[in-house]
C-alpha cells in the first residue's frame, strides 16, 4: 500500500495570495518529501487560511501550488484542483468526524470515496486504527470518544489514504495537558515515518519545537520569520516570537563597533545595551530572514531571561558590561523558577529576568522595586527584528 | 494504493470555479439540479398558467372596486392580528414544549406535539365547525359568553382572527420549537448566575437567541393566515368589509365569474410577496 | 380513441358530474342504473356546480353532467361539450329554515329584515343566492343578512347549530337536514324555481352508457327518486 | 467545550436519584405559563368541542362501511406517496436555495423562497383550479401531455397526489432550509478532502447531518397532505375509491349528515396522530 | 455594592455529591476568603460538573454547600439555593457572552437584573471593562472579540457583581499562547485583588502552579491528591500528576528501612531504588493525602528527569547507589532538554531522563538502543502513592 517512489515527487511549493474583506496572507513555503513544517502564529494570523487554500477549499487570488510535479492551483492560467483531486490530507482543528459515523465508518470514508470495495476498505481502517492505538474503539461514535482518540482516528482518516501531502491544524489544541504530551510523542512517530510533506499549523511552540524541521511564523498575513526550531527560538525577530521562545528581545535606534570587539546598541531613550557579537552579525538575514523588504530590518539585542542578573542594590563595577536601573513591573511563581518582569528606567524596555525562588527569597521582591539588572555582553546576541 | 491521478475534467472543474474566495466541498451536484428545478417548475408553473389564463383587459375593472378594497384590507389586518396572537401565544407553548422535558414525561411532550399538529390535519371546513361548537352562540364555551355578557363570536372580524389563528399556530410553535431546541441553554445558565429571574432571562436571553425562529414561523403564520378560507367561512361567515376575507371573495367570485377569481387570487399573491419580501431583510435579519 | 357508439350495447364506466345537492338523489339513482344495467358502474363526481363546470371545460372526461342551475350549464354548452340539448330533470325551490323549534320565532320573510335577528343568506353569486335576491325583489323586501355563504350546505351547518335563527334554502335541504332544522313556507317560494339541467357530453368516453343514464334520470325511476328526495319534477 | 445537553437518561437518572440533576437557569417562568396554557387550551377545546357533539351511538354504522375504509386508504396512501414526492424533490429545492448563497444574488434566493411561499398563500381552490389550467387536457401543459401521449392527470389519483404536493411542498422546502442553514459545512470540506464527490458528499454527510430536518418537514407534510380538501376537489374531483380523500368525504357528508361529518374527521385525526405519534421516535431520532 | 465586611464570611465550604449516567463525582473543598483553589484533572473528570454544583446549576444528590454562614445546598435538609441567589460568579469555560450584546451590556446585565439604574450599571460596567483593559472595545459584539478580549469581558462580567465566590472555568483554554501568557499574568493580578475565595478548573499545571494557593487533582470524580503547589510538584500521587508536573513514580512493591539510615524500595520485576529518605517518609499522607482510604496508598519513589544520568555503558562503582539497565524508548527534542524515554529491564518501568543537547551528541541514541541509567539516592523521594 505505500508508494515505494515517493520520495522527491511529494515536495510542496506554494505561493499562496488570498484576499478577503479587508485580510490579506501572502505565504510562501516550501516543504520537502518527509520534511514538517509548522506554521507558527497568532489568533486569526491567517494559518488556518492558508492550510483551507493549499487543500483546495479557497481558491487563491494569485500565487502556484505545485506537488511534485503537479500544478494544483495557478490561478493566473486558471487552473484549480478541487479538493477531490488534490491528494491533500487534512487534519482538522477540531477534527470534523462525521457524527454519524462509527470511528471505523469514519476512517473507511476516503478508500470508498476512491472507489476501494467495502470489505478492503474496512480491513484497511481497521489497521490504521490499531496502528493510532485506537483499534478497541472502532465502534465508538465520536461523540463517545475522548479528545486524544477523537485526534487518532482523525488522524487515521487522513493517513489511510496515504496522501503525497499531510495537512495538521492545531492537532493538539484540544488535548489536556497529560493526553497532549502523549499524544505529541506518538504524531512526531507518524511524522517520521511518514514520506509525505506535512504542515502543521499551531499556536504552540512548544508543538513546532518538537514536531517540526522548520517554522514559519506568520503575523497579520505575512511571514514575519522562518528558520529551524533552534534559529527561531535564538533569534527571535519579533515580539511574538520572542514572547513566544521565551527570550528578551530589544530593539536599537543605533548600532556601532567597540574598539575592542563586540559592540553596542542604543535604544529608545537612551539605554545602552552591550554585546560581544561583532556588528556585522545584526546584518545577517540569512537564516531568519522575513519576506518583508530588508528596509524594515533593526538591529536588536536577544537575551535569555535567565542571564540576567538581578540586584537589589547598584552591583559593584564586574564583567557584565550591562547594568540597568529598572522597577519591578510583575512577579510570576513558576514551578522551578520565578520570573520578573521589570521596566527600565531609560525608555521604559520590558525585561524579562529569570531567578530561583531561593535568589526570590533573599531579594523578597514586590512590585514598584527598584532592581538594577545585569547581562553579560557575551549573553547578549545581535539580531536582525523585523 | 489509492490513485491521485489527474483526471481530465479536473481541468474542466478548475476552470468552472473560475473566481478567487471559498469555494464549498459541497457544492451543488448536479444530480440534484434536476429534481431541485422539476420541484421549482412545480411551484411555479401552475402559477404561470393563472397568469397567461388571466383576464387582463378586464383587470383593472374587477380590482378597483370598493368591495376588493374591503377584502384586501380585511385579509391583511386580520392575517397581521393573527400573527401577532400566534407570536404572543405560540411562543410560550413552544417554549413549554420544548421545556417541559425538564420535569415532565416523554409521553406528556409527544401528546402535546400531536395536539398542536391537530389544527393542521383538520380539514379547515371541520376546523371551523369545531370553533362554530366551542365559541358559537351555543357553544361548548360561546353559550355562556352570550348569556351572561350578550358576546357573539361568530360573523365579526373577532371570528375571522380566530379562525386563522387557530390554523395558522401550528406553523409558529413547530418553528419556535425548533429554534429553541438548536439554542445553547448554556447562556441561560449564565444569565442566572448573573441574578436574572427567570422572566428576565426568557426576555433578554431566551428571546434574543430565538429571534431568527420566531420570524421565520411569523411569516409561516403570516401567509397561512392570508390564505385560509375553510375555517373562516363555517366559523366567521363572509360578510363583505366585516369577515370576507380576499380567498372568499376570490371563491365566490369562482361560482359566477371564474375569470375575476383568478385575478383576485393574483392580487393577493402579489401583495402577500411584496409584503413578505420587503418585511424579510429587517425581519429575520441579515444573510438569512 | 372510444369506439363508434353502439345504442344496444350499454356497458362500462359511467361518469356523472353531479352538483353536490344531488349526493344523495344520484348515489340512489347510481345503484339502480347498475341494477338495471348488468354491467355498468356508474361513478358521481360531486361538487360545486361552477367548480363542476370549470373541470369540464378544463376537459374532465365526463359523460353526464348534472348541474343545479342553468347558468353552471352554460358555462358548459358555450364551451361545445354539451352533446345535444339540456333537459331539465328536476327544480327546487327555496324554504326558510330555521333551528328546531325556532327559537327566534321566525314567521315569514319579514323577519329577514329583523336587525335583532342573526341571519344567514346565500352569496349573491353563488346559485341560491341569485334565487333569493329573486325571491326578496318579489315580496318588495330589504333582508339584513349577518353573513352571505357561499353555499346552501354552509348556511344550513349555521342554522343546524343554532349560530343564526334563520336562512333561506333549499327544500332539499331542509328535507335532508331531518329533524335538526324547521322548514317555514312563505308565500311567493313558488316564483323562484331554480331548474336543474341534464346533458351528456360531446366527448363523452362512454357515450351509449351515457344516453342510457339520462333517459334513465328522466324516466319514472329516476323521478320518483328526485320527488322522494324533494326535488320537484314533472 | 463538552456541550451539556439534557437527555432523556440524565432526567430518568436524576429522578432515581430524588430531586438531584441539572437544573436550568431557564426553567419555565410563571409568567409564561399562562398563555402557554391559552394557547394549549385554544388548539384542544374546540377539538374538546367536536367530541362532545359527535354522535357516539350511531359511530359504529357510520364508520364501518366500505366508503369510509376506502376514503382513509386513499388518504393515507396519497398523502404518503405526496410526502414522499415532497422529500424527493423538496431537499434538493432546499439544498439549491441555501446554497445558491455560493453563487448567486440574494434577490435570487429572496425571490426563490417568495416563490416557494406561494402555495402557502393561494387559497387551496385557487391552487387547484391553477393545477387545472397548468396541467388539465386544456391545460397549457397537459393538452401536449394528452394529445402526444394520451395522458390525463385530472380526476385520477395521481392528480390527488399531485395537488397534495402542491400545498405541502412549503413546509418541507422550509423545514430543510432551516435544518441546512444550521448544519455545519465544514463536515462536506472534510469529505471533500477524503476523495469523495458532491453527490457522495451530499448523499452519505450533508443528508444524514439534516435528518432531523427532513423528518420534521415530512411530519409538516403529511399532516398537510392528509388535511387537503381544496386544492384536492377542484384538481382531481371527487371519485369514491379513487379521488375521493377523508376531507372531501366528511365535506360532502357535511350536505346530508353533518354529524356524519364530525365522526369521518374526528376518524381522519386519531389515524394521522396515531401516525405521527408512533413514528416520531424512530423518524426524528431519540431527544427531539 | 462592594460587600463592606466580606473576610470571613467569604469562605467557600462544600461537599459536593453528583451522581448521573454511571459517573460519580464526590469531592469536599475549603476555600478561604482571598484563596485561590484550583481543581486539576483530565478530560471528563468531572471538573465542570463540580464547578456547576458549585454555582447552583446542578443539584448535588447529597453534601453540603456554605458560603460564609449561608447555606446554599442541603439536600437533606432539602436546601436548595437557585444560582440567582447565590452570589456566586462564574466564568465559563467558553465564556458564554451573550452574542446579542455589546461587552458592555454584557457586563451591565448582571447590575440590570439585580436592579441597578441603566445609567449608573453601564457606567459601572464601563469602569470595570476599563480595569480589564478593554474600555476601548466596549461596543463590540463577542463575535467582533478577540479571544483574550472575550475572557476579560467574562471576567468583567463576573466581577462586576462583586461576587463573594468567583468560579473560572478553564479561563485560558482558549487563547493562544502568547495572548495566554499575558492574560495569566493580568489574571493572577485581579485574583490577588479579588477578596472572596476563587476555585479555578484548568487542566494546565502551569496555571495551577502560576495562580493556585492550593490544587486539588480530580480524577474520575474523586479527589486523588490535595495539596500546595509545591506539594503536589514535588509528591505526586498518580501517574497523572506525576505526568503533569513531569517527576517519575515508581510504585514499590516492598519498602524496607536501610541499616545506615534511607530506606529501599522493591518494584515489581525485582528492581532496586534506593533512595535517603526515611521509610516514614512514605507514610507521611498528611499534605498530599487523598481522600480515598488509606488502605490504597502505596509506597512510591519520586524523581525529577533532570536526576537521572543515562551511560552508554555500565558506569562504574561510585556515588548513584541506583544504577539500572534499560532501553530507550523515545526521545523529545525540546528546546534546551533532551527528554528520553526509557524502559527499565526489571519490569519494564517507564524512566523519564532530561539530558542536555551537548550531552545527546555525545550519547548517540536511538530507540531500542541499551543504557544505564543513575539516580542518587538523596535525589528519590519517597512519597505515598495513590
Ligand atoms: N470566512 C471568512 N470570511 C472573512 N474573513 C475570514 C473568514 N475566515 C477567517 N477570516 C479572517 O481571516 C483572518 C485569518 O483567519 P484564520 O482562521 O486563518 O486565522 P488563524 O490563524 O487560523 O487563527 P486561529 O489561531 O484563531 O485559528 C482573520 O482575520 C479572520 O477574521
Ligand atoms: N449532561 C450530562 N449528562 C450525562 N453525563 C455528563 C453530562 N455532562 C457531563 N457528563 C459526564 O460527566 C463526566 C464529567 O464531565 P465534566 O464536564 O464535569 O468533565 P471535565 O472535568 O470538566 O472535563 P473537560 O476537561 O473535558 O472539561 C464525564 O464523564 C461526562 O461524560
Ligand atoms: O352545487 Mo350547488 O351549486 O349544490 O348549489
Ligand atoms: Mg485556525
Ligand atoms: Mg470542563
Amino acid at each position: 500500500m505505500r508508494a515505494p517512489d515517493r520520495a522527491g515527487q511529494a515536495a510542496l511549493e506554494a505561493l499562496v495570495l488570498v484576499e478577503r474583506d479587508g485580510f490579506r496572507l501572502d505565504v510562501r513555503l516550501t516543504v520537502p518529501s518527509g520534511g514538517v513544517l509548522a506554521v507558527l502564529g497568532p489568533n486569526g494570523a491567517g494559518k488556518t487560511t492558508l492550510l483551507r487554500a493549499l487543500a483546495g477549499l479557497i481558491v487563491p487570488n494569485a500565487g502556484r501550488v505545485r506537488v511534485g510535479d503537479r500544478i494544483l492551483d495557478d490561478p493566473a492560467a486558471g487552473i484549480h484542483l478541487e479538493p477531490q483531486a488534490r491528494g491533500i490530507g487534512v487534519v482538522f482543528q477540531d477534527y470534523l468526524l462525521f457524527p454519524h459515523l462509527s470511528a471505523l465508518d469514519n476512517v473507511a470514508f476516503g478508500p470508498r470515496a476512491h472507489g476501494v470495495p467495502a470489505r478492503e476498505a474496512r480491513e484497511r481502517s481497521q489497521a490504521w486504527l490499531t496502528r493510532v492505538g485506537i483499534g478497541d474503539r472502532a465502534g465508538a461514535r465520536p461523540a463517545a470518544l475522548s479528545g486524544g482518540q477523537s485526534q487518532r482516528a482523525a488522524l487515521a482518516r487522513a493517513l489511510v489514504l496515504e496522501p503525497s501531502v499531510l495537512l495538521l491544524d492545531e492537532p493538539l489544541a484540544a488535548l489536556d495537558a497529560a493526553t497532549r504530551m502523549d499524544v505529541r510523542a506518538d504524531l512526531s512517530g507518524y511524522l517520521r515515518e511518514f514520506g509525505g510533506a506535512t504542515v502543521l499549523v499551531t499556536h504552540d511552540p512548544l508543538d513546532a519545537l518538537i514536531l517540526a524541521d522548520e517554522i514559519i511564523v506568520l503575523e497579520a498575513g505575512v511571514v514575519t520569520q522562518r528558520g529551524t526550531p533552534q534559529e527561531v527560538s535564538r533569534a527571535p525577530r519579533t515580539d511574538y516570537v520572542a514572547r513566544l521562545v521565551g527570550q528578551n528581545l530589544l530593539r536599537a535606534a543605533s548600532l556601532r563597533g567597540l574598539a575592542g570587539g563586540g559592540s553596542a546598541l542604543t535604544l529608545a531613550g537612551g539605554l545602552e545595551v552591550s554585546s560581544a557579537d561583532e556588528p556585522s552579525a545584526a546584518g545577517m538575514l540569512a537564516p531568519g530572514s522575513a519576506e518583508s523588504g530588508p528596509g524594515q530590518s533593526t538591529p536588536a539585542a536577544v537575551f535569555s531571561p535567565s542571564a540576567v542578573f538581578v540586584h537589589s542594590a547598584r552591583p559593584g563595577a564586574g564583567s557584565p558590561r550591562n547594568v540597568w536601573a529598572a522597577r519591578v513591573a510583575g512577579i510570576e511563581q513558576h514551578a522551578a523558577i520565578v520570573r520578573i518582569r521589570c521596566l527600565t528606567e531609560l525608555g521604559g524596555h520590558t525585561v524579562l529576568a529569570d531567578v530561583t525562588p531561593a535568589a526570590m527569597g533573599e531579594l523578597r521582591l514586590r512590585p514598584g522595586d527598584q532592581v538594577w539588572l545585569s547581562v553579560k555582553a557575551v549573553e547578549v546576541h545581535l539580531t536582525a527584528a523585523a | 494504493m489509492v490513485g491521485y491521478e489527474v483526471r481530465a475534467d479536473d481541468r474542466a472543474a478548475a476552470r468552472a470555479a473560475g473566481r478567487a474566495g471559498d469555494r464549498r466541498g459541497g457544492g451543488v451536484p448536479g444530480a440534484l439540479w434536476v429534481p431541485a428545478v422539476i420541484a421549482i417548475a412545480f411551484l411555479v408553473l401552475p402559477l404561470v398558467a393563472l397568469l397567461a389564463k388571466a383576464p387582463w383587459g378586464s383587470i383593472p375593472e374587477q380590482l378597483f372596486t370598493p368591495e376588493v378594497g374591503d377584502a384586501l384590507r380585511l385579509s391583511l389586518l386580520s392575517a397581521l392580528a393573527a400573527t401577532a396572537l400566534c407570536v404572543l401565544f405560540g411562543v410560550p407553548l413552544a417554549w413549554v414544549l420544548v421545556r417541559s422535558s425538564d420535569w415532565a414525561s416523554p409521553i406528556f411532550r409527544r401528546v402535546l406535539r400531536a395536539l398542536v399538529l391537530v389544527p393542521l390535519v383538520l380539514p379547515p371546513v371541520v376546523g371551523g365547525v369545531a370553533l362554530l361548537l366551542l365559541l358559537g352562540r351555543r357553544g361548548l364555551a360561546g353559550q355562556y359568553l352570550y348569556d351572561w355578557f350578550g358576546v357573539s363570536i361568530p360573523f365579526t372580524t373577532t371570528a375571522v382572527v380566530l379562525a386563522q389563528t387557530f390554523v395558522a399556530m401550528p406553523f409558529l410553535v413547530l418553528a419556535v420549537e425548533g429554534a429553541l431546541r438548536g439554542a445553547d441553554r448554556r447562556y441561560e445558565d449564565a444569565a442566572a448566575t448573573l441574578g436574572a429571574s427567570r422572566w428576565l432571562i426568557f426576555r433578554r436571553v431566551t428571546l434574543p437567541l430565538v429571534a431568527p425562529g420566531v420570524s421565520a414561523g411569523a411569516v409561516l403564520c403570516f401567509a397561512r393566515a392570508l390564505g385560509e378560507f375553510g375555517a373562516t367561512i363555517t366559523f366567521a361567515g363572509s360578510f363583505p368589509g366585516v369577515t370576507q376575507t380576499m380567498p372568499i371573495s376570490a371563491y365566490l367570485a369562482l361560482q359566477s365569474n371564474p375569470d375575476g377569481a383568478i385575478v383576485l387570487s393574483l392580487l393577493l399573491l402579489a401583495v402577500s410577496l411584496v409584503v413578505l419580501v420587503s418585511l424579510r431583510d429587517r425581519w429575520i435579519g441579515v444573510g438569512t | 380513441a372510444p369506439a363508434g357508439p353502439d345504442p344496444d350495447a350499454v356497458t362500462g364506466t359511467v361518469v356523472v358530474f353531479a352538483a353536490a345537492s344531488l349526493t344523495e338523489a344520484f348515489t340512489d339513482l347510481a345503484d339502480e342504473f347498475e341494477a338495471a344495467h348488468p354491467g355498468t358502474a356508474v361513478t358521481v363526481n360531486l361538487g360545486s356546480s361552477a367548480a363542476l363546470a370549470q373541470q369540464l371545460t378544463a376537459g374532465a372526461p365526463a359523460d353526464v353532467f348534472a348541474a343545479a342551475n342553468e347558468a353552471a350549464m352554460g358555462v358548459v354548452s358555450d364551451a361545445g361539450l354539451v352533446r345535444g340539448e339540456a333537459a331539465v330533470f328536476a327544480r327546487n325551490s327555496l324554504r326558510i329554515a330555521v333551528p328546531a323549534g325556532n327559537p327566534a320565532g321566525v314567521t315569514g320573510l319579514a323577519d329577514f329584515a329583523r336587525r335583532d335577528l342573526t341571519v344567514a343568506l346565500c352569496a349573491p353569486e353563488a346559485p341560491c343566492g341569485m334565487l333569493s335576491a329573486r325571491v326578496f325583489a318579489y315580496a318588495g323586501i330589504t333582508p339584513a343578512p349577518d353573513t352571505l355563504e357561499q353555499d346552501v350546505k354552509a348556511a344550513l351547518v349555521k342554522v343546524e347549530r343554532d349560530e343564526v335563527d334563520c336562512a333561506l334554502v333549499y327544500r332539499t335541504d331542509v328535507l335532508a337536514a331531518g329533524g335538526a332544522v324547521d322548514g317555514i313556507d312563505f308565500p311567493g317560494a313558488d316564483e323562484a324555481v331554480t331548474e336543474y339541467p341534464i346533458a351528456t357530453l360531446g366527448d363523452a368516453p362512454n357515450p351509449g352508457a351515457a344516453e342510457a343514464f339520462l333517459d334513465f334520470v328522466l324516466s319514472g325511476t329516476g323521478r320518483a327518486a328526485l320527488a322522494a328526495a324533494g326535488f320537484g319534477v314533472g
